[in-house]
């Protein structure tokens, strides 16, 4: 019992990131792909956070009386991580409004096939 | 003979490559002016015979010339060294380059070729390619100016543009590279990281506690990697280069790259492997067989040519396996043999290149059974034929003999009856597919009506093919007569000799 | 308590995530992922970093899903049926995800004080960073002094993607054509609220810009929060009334100047002879120095942050309206 | 007063000057004010390069906060070498793209285009130096995003598609590499790379540690595109602008297969990723298979670019054989072939860039006849043709002449021989070119061809000279890349020695290292 105490919390983590990483490779529609990147990264994001946690710690502002802060580096990355998320999502997208004027779809196997044929 | 005593005597080798390669530039710069070109190349020529005159010289004094150019590893660079057998190669290309340039002068225009220019640029480039494997001084320098000399007359090979020249230039290509990269560097890695050194030197480089087989497989991937000795069943490159201009079948595909090739292999055996290493070798026997085997087949396969050049490159791949079982046999004697070989085969086979060229030029005939009756046209022509023919045969009092006399007694050292037999039948085959040119050419029988021959019948090639071809075809005689000085410098090579029961 | 509240929010975020795997219905996807963002955002509060949460719900819920929304509308909610197989992959899903489940069989226990994350690096920000930096957050600390390139280098992944859109999507400023009027002309109630919103929202972006050292916030989310007040000044009152605010080269202009305004601390602590970015040698007292320092890399990242989340808008909607016309 | 600074202006030079491009805003002020920059950087690389050699590690804390609180610049031969190699290629090719943009870029974009490219220089840089795993990340991600952008600036819609898959692959690579060093941070508490090989000793058997070593190598296979995680790879490199692929095709892969060295030999160990987890054979096997496939897809395409596309993942095969060989030697051919292949590539895709300029296409039928057309670009082609195959004299076989030596130095024959076979196929892709050039007759209407304008050719024949200059004179790569191995082999025969400290009697493995370095030492 112990045990799963100690991990469920990585394994739904896990979880997650798969499904995330699930819909990125599996997805044909490109809206879909970014979304499932931003699944995945924020799927990630969660485990980072989970390791600076600690138990009956508080947020990592100084408080008269409290002794026991969680970890702000991983905090700290993941702020920057998030930044990086949304930098890639939005040239992403942008890249998708291009193909969708480009090529009139956004489905990959569409605009494959339109690739092939030349 | 020495015109360059002012020198300090290293800077020879320098000279011998530089000389070659300036010579190349002033032909590009003075292209636009074909008699100032033809000179420069003539000029070069000469001065590049005199400077190996000089370093010829210095070996006979026994001055030792060597040259550190530049380390591309450490440890190991570009560098020459210069020793006999690689003089003897020298004198042979320098010489004959001269001659080949008259030669080529009087084919060029006679034959009214485009892009001379090009022509004895990369003609002269590969020269000082030669030079630069002539006096190399270790494996990795000979095998950067082999690589440096495929590459330079490969638009040799490739110049009329045709279709068929660039079939010819890709098999050529193809070959002589995938090869050398596949084999030959393979080797070369293999044997530095054995022996952590790729000089040359006398008795060989390999120590006793090399495993053997490990020797047996470098054995093979070297005959194998040189591609230009042509050995079968990697043969197929020479007569595909046979689509170049005469000239350069000439000099190059009988002289300086072939030899290059035989060369190389002469010299991995006598001064990588050692002849006594080389003795104890199963892979020596394998590759002695297939030698041999080479020179039969491909004897076999002249005689079902009629295209005079292409004739004459399967000859060419049949003699240079001559050279390759004088090697190979790892006695002294045949050693001599085989270096010797080198300069015979390379005048008479010259002669018989230079003289399809010429018929080329004046007659416009490639095919032998067109030949026939030729004679009274050209007869120069034919008689220069005719003593090449007999040269590569190997019968007296031509330069071949001499050659063939110790190629012989060195399998007989060697106790390799086999091998006699082998050099024997070929001759009986080189005499079925190169004396009946000659004798057609003359002796048939006459048209009905015919007018007994007169001079004005003749309709010879231009004055400087004619020189060129007398020149080659003289030589061919004095070398029979005065084999001495050759015989004197192959004595020199450590280990080879001319003599029963030395080295 | 704190526990119970995670698992529940984590079977919420699993739930969602079948869901968008399942959905074709982009919009919805796009709505199912923003809720994914904001759940994951209270998990974040729920796991003490409430700085965190505070950008991914401004940014993951707000930013990423305004955007992919502005993407949706130009080409089209519906997604077609996935004709290739999944099997793939899936099996490539399920071979990380066991080894990941692998990799967490040794990891140090859920919570554990004694765990070594925070054994070597961290208890110096922790004891350390509120004497040497002078600030309460711990975060802000780390964040623009102790990892303050990290920080820079984030700013110019902002800086950035604005250069991406804009070299994909063009500036948005249309000078030939004139553009109609949109925005939602006809809601008056919008318009009154909206006004009254907008400001707040600005006054609201300035004070976590300037809080941001003693509780969450910072430039980051400052940025993101005046720029989400522009983009509801564009969504209401339209795109070039909202230009003619703030023109798409001067916020070029601006998102450059972010990252100069940043990188020049890093260079006058240079000339003052320290190493780049030592903010210490910014004042006599190292402290003050760190304070000043910390200001105004903040600054430069909000004013970075801001022009370039305002540009990527821009972008999009200028696409929007090109399509409504044609 | 910069001298102190050198470690961290390769990276802030072109990080700040990217925002001033923006607001100059002109196309050739942006233009020389990128160039002097990149020259600049150039410069500073160079300086520290001959620092390193001298005198061993440069250590830059930024921020003032020592190492492992702050992030720490850690230059030694390794990265130096690499980084100059990123500088000078990025230079020559700010200077080849005044022209060869202008016919592939709209103008409005040009400004973007170069703060892009500075962007991107600023985030290989940055990966380059930084001794920060986190940090790396970053400047991963700002090199990637700017490397999206500028491949999608062509005006070939397929440019798009084409950053689209980079963008999702690279995004998978970048958020594989984050999991993985989220799992060395979990075990050790640090992210400095030092401290983290310090400290991870403790755990080397852990599951934990071992996957995120897994995470990170294929997130960072991903990013170097090593077979079988190229297939972004070949359409973004056709269907970028030419200026950007020769830029990237020469950089961007070789800085991952830095990072990979780095992590491989800095952080874990090579006696703990080659000796333990069997990856040793894993990248070998890959490798091999990269070169043989690769050279194959590259010699049955038609687009030239694309040819050179499979030709480059080929050569990254290269370089991870000699990763793979796990020898001061093998590690030395890989460090060598990163700067000689860029030399090569770079000149390539610049010839390549130079007839798409004059012609508009680069189908290899666009070639025909280019020999007498445009001389001096084909035979830059040819030269650095040559170089990729591997004929003596030229860089190329100076690489392969190191890789081939370090594979019979392990006893490893059959490789040695596989290598050189590939070679052959790099005679077949350039030589279908080189004979379309020299041998065939020009298409219809491309009669009358000029040769490009001096400011591309100039750039393109310093590469092919470089070629030819560093495929003779040795003595600088050579010692660089001899230098950068032995330090890296030595960090990683330190980790061994930490391991043998703390498990007891060593191991044969470790003892072998020992003798590593020791030689090393002499």
């Amino acid at each position: 019992m112990n045990f799963i105490l100690d991990y469920y919390n990585y394994w739904i983590v896990v979880f997650l990131m798969m499904t995330g990483f699930y819909i990125v490779i599996s997805a044909n529609n490109l809206v879909k792909k970014i979304v499932g990147l931003n699944v995945f990264q924020t799927s990630v994001f969660m485990l980072y956070i989970s390791m600076g946690k600690v138990s009956g710690g508080t947020a990592p502002i100084l408080v008269e009386g409290v002794t026991l802060y969680s970890n702000p580096l991983p905090h700290v990355l993941i702020l920057t991580a998030i930044v990086v998320g949304v930098a890639t999502t939005a040239v992403g997208l942008s890249l998708i409004v291009r193909i969708k004027r480009a090529y009139g779809t956004v489905e990959e196997n569409e605009f494959k096939n339109q690739d092939d044929a030349i | 003979m020495n015109l360059w005593q002012g020198l300090e005597p290293s800077q020879l080798i320098t000279l011998s490559i530089v000389v070659p390669f300036i010579g190349a530039l002033l032909v590009a710069a003075t292209g636009k002016i074909p008699n100032l070109r033809e000179a420069v190349t003539l000029t070069t020529a000469t001065i590049l015979f005199s400077i190996v005159l000089a370093i010829t010289d210095y070996t006979f004094k026994g001055v030792e010339l060597k040259l550190d150019v530049v380390e591309l590893f450490p440890g190991l660079g570009i560098n020459f060294a210069v020793e006999p057998l690689g003089v003897l190669f020298a004198l042979v290309a320098s010489f004959l380059w001269i001659i080949t340039s008259i030669y080529a002068i009087g084919y060029m225009r006679g034959h009214n070729e485009e892009n001379q220019t090009r022509f004895f640029l990369c003609f002269a480039l590969s020269i000082s390619s030669v030079m630069a494997i002539c006096f190399s001084g270790n494996l990795l320098t000979l095998f950067i100016f082999y690589e440096v000399l495929t590459l330079a007359t490969y638009p040799l090979v490739t110049h009329s543009g045709t279709d068929a020249a660039k079939k010819g230039g890709r098999t050529y290509l193809g070959i002589l590279l995938s090869t050398s990269i596949c084999f030959l560097l393979f080797a070369v890695l293999g044997t530095y990281s054995l022996t952590g050194t790729l000089d040359f030197q006398a008795g060989g480089i390999f120590t006793e506690e090399t495993n053997k087989t490990v020797l047996g497989v470098l054995l093979v991937l070297f005959c194998y990697g040189i591609g230009k000795a042509a050995i079968m069943p990697f043969h197929r490159w020479l007569p595909a280069a046979m689509v170049a201009p005469t000239p350069v079948s000439a000099l190059l595909h009988a002289v300086a790259v072939v030899k290059a090739g035989v060369f190389s292999i002469l010299k991995v055996m006598i001064y990588i492997f050692g002849l006594d290493e080389l003795k104890e070798l199963t892979a020596t026997d394998i590759m002695l067989y297939i030698g041999a085997a080479t020179i039969l087949l491909s004897s076999c396969i002249a005689m079902t040519k009629d295209n005079l050049k292409a004739r004459l490159a399967y000859s060419t791949v049949s003699q240079l396996s001559y050279i390759v079982v004088g090697a190979l046999l790892a006695s002294s004697i045949a050693s001599a043999g085989a270096a010797l070989h080198i300069a015979t085969h390379a005048v008479g086979k010259i002669t018989l290149f230079f003289c399809a060229g010429a018929i080329m030029v004046a007659a416009h005939k490639k095919e032998i059974s067109d030949m026939v009756g030729l004679g009274r046209q050209m007869p120069i022509t034919f008689i220069a034929f005719g003593i090449g023919a007999i040269s590569i045969i190997g019968l007296p009092p031509m330069a071949g003999t001499w050659s063939k006399w110790y190629l012989i007694i060195g399998a007989l050292e060697a106790d390799k009856l086999f091998i006699v037999a082998v050099l024997m039948i070929s001759s009986l085959l080189n005499i079925a597919y190169l004396l009946p040119i000659p004798i057609k050419a003359f002796f048939n029988t006459q048209p009905e009506g015919a007018e007994p021959w007169s001079w004005s019948q003749t309709k010879e090639a231009p004055l400087p093919i004619l020189i060129a071809l007398t020149v080659t075809s003289i030589s061919c005689l004095v070398l029979f007569f005065y084999p001495q000085p050759l015989i004197d410098l192959v004595n020199l090579i450590p280990g080879v000799s001319t003599k029963m029961g030395e080295g | 308590m704190g526990e119970f509240i995670d698992l529940v929010l984590l079977a919420m975020l699993a739930l969602t995530a079948l869901r968008i795997i399942f959905l074709k219905d982009l919009f919805a996807v796009v709505m199912l992922f923003g809720i994914y963002s904001f759940l994951s955002a209270l998990i974040f509060v729920n796991l003490d970093a409430v700085d965190v949460a505070f950008t991914e719900a401004s940014v993951g819920a707000g930013i990423s899903t305004v955007l992919m929304l502005g993407t949706l509308a130009l080409t089209g909610r519906k997604e077609k049926e996935n004709t290739h197989s999944s099997i793939l992959p899936l099996l490539v899903v399920c071979i990380t995800g066991a080894a990941l489940i692998y990799g967490t069989l040794d990891m140090p226990p859920f919570g554990h004080p004694d765990n070594p994350v925070h054994e070597h690096v961290a208890p110096r920000y922790i004891e350390e960073s509120p004497k040497e930096i002078g600030l309460p957050n711990m975060v802000t600390s780390v964040l623009a002094s102790y990892r303050g390139f990290d920080t820079l280098g984030e700013t110019v992944v902002v800086f950035a993607a604005a250069i991406g859109v804009l070299a994909l999507l063009g500036t948005g400023r249309k000078e030939d054509d004139e553009a109609p009027e949109s925005g939602l002309k006809s809601h008056h109630v919008l318009h009154v609220v909206a006004k009254i919103i907008i400001p707040l929202t600005i006054l609201f972006a300035l004070y976590v810009q300037f809080h941001g050292d003693f509780g969450p916030g910072g430039g980051f989310q400052a940025g993101v929060i005046a720029a989400a007040a522009f983009i509801l000044y564009t969504l209401v009152f339209g795109l070039s009334k909202s230009m003619d605010v703030i023109g798409p080269k001067f916020l070029q202009f601006m998102a450059s100047f972010g990252v100069l305004l940043y990188a020049s601390v890093g260079l006058y602590s240079m000339y003052k002879g320290g190493q780049f970015l030592d903010y210490s040698k910014l004042a006599v007292d190292p402290v003050a120095g760190q304070h000043y320092g910390i200001i105004i890399i903040e600054l430069g990242v909000g004013i970075t942050v801001f022009a370039a989340m305002l540009s990527i808008f821009y972008a999009f909607s200028s696409q929007a309206e090109r399509s409504n016309i044609q | 007063m910069l001298e102190q600074h050198l470690a961290v202006l390769p990276i802030i030079l072109p990080l700040i000057a990217a925002p001033i491009v923006l607001i100059l805003g002109r196309s050739i002020l942006s233009w020389g004010f990128a160039t002097f920059i990149s020259g600049w950087a150039c410069l500073v690389s160079w300086q520290l390069l001959t620092a390193t050699l001298s005198g061993g590690v440069i250590s830059y804390a930024v921020g003032g906060w020592p190492p492992p609180w702050g992030i720490e610049m850690r230059v030694d031969t390794a990265n130096a070498f690499v980084l100059l190699a990123v500088s000078f290629i990025s230079t020559l090719v700010l200077l080849f793209s005044k022209e060869s943009i202008k016919k592939e870029i709209d103008e409005s974009q040009h400004t973007l285009f170069y703060t892009a490219y500075l962007l991107c220089l600023a985030g290989l840089s940055g990966i380059l130096i930084t001794g920060d795993a986190f940090n790396l990340f970053v400047f991963l991600e700002i090199s990637s995003l700017a490397t999206y952008t500028l491949v999608s600036l062509a005006r070939d819609r397929q440019c798009l598609t084409a950053a689209f898959r980079y963008l999702v692959m690279g995004t998978i690579g970048a958020t594989f590499i984050l999991i993985g060093v989220g799992m060395l941070y979990m075990k050790t508490g640090t992210l400095n790379m030092l401290d983290l090989a310090e400290r991870i000793h403790a755990y080397d058997s852990s599951r934990t540690i071992n996957t995120g070593l897994a995470f990170i190598m294929v997130g960072v296979g991903i990013k170097l595109a090593l077979f079988p995680l190229h297939a972004w790879l070949p359409a973004a490199y056709t269907h970028a602008p030419s200026a950007v692929t020769a830029f990237l095709a020469s950089t961007a892969t070789k800085v991952a297969v830095y990072v990979m060295i780095r992590f491989i030999f800095t952080i874990f160990g090579a006696e703990h990723v080659f000796e333990n987890m069997g990856m040793d054979l894993i990248l070998m096997v890959l490798a091999v298979v990269a070169i043989f496939k690769c050279s194959y897809m590259a010699a049955v395409q038609s687009n030239v670019k694309t040819v050179l596309a499979y030709s480059s993942l080929a050569q990254i095969g290269y370089m991870i054989l000699g990763v793979s060989l796990v020898s001061v030697t093998g590690l030395m051919a890989s460090m060598i072939h990163i700067f000689n292949h860029a030399l090569m590539k770079g000149a390539l895709f610049m010839a390549v860039g130079a007839v798409f300029y004059r012609l508009g296409s680069v189908d290899i039928k666009a070639f025909r006849g280019l020999g007498k057309q445009m001389p001096l670009t084909m035979a830059a082609f040819t030269i650095s043709g040559l170089s990729i195959i591997g004929v003596p004299l030229t860089v190329g076989f100076i690489s392969k002449w190191y890789l081939v030596t370090a594979a019979l130095e392990q006893n490893h024959w059959v490789i040695a021989a596989l290598v050189l076979a590939g070679s052959l196929l790099a005679i077949v892709y350039i030589g279908r070119v080189i004979e379309a050039a020299y041998f065939q007759e020009p298409e219809n209407g491309q009669a009358n061809v000029k040769e490009v304008p001096w400011t591309m050719l100039l750039p393109m024949w310093v590469l092919v000279i470089a070629n030819i200059y560093f495929g003779v004179d040795t003595s600088l790569t050579t010692e660089a890349a001899k230098n950068a191995s032995e330090i890296l082999f030595q960090n990683s025969t330190e980790i061994s020695a930490l391991v043998d400290s703390l498990h007891g009697p060593a191991s044969q493995m470790i003892n072998e290292a020992n003798v590593l370095s020791v030689e090393v030492a002499q």
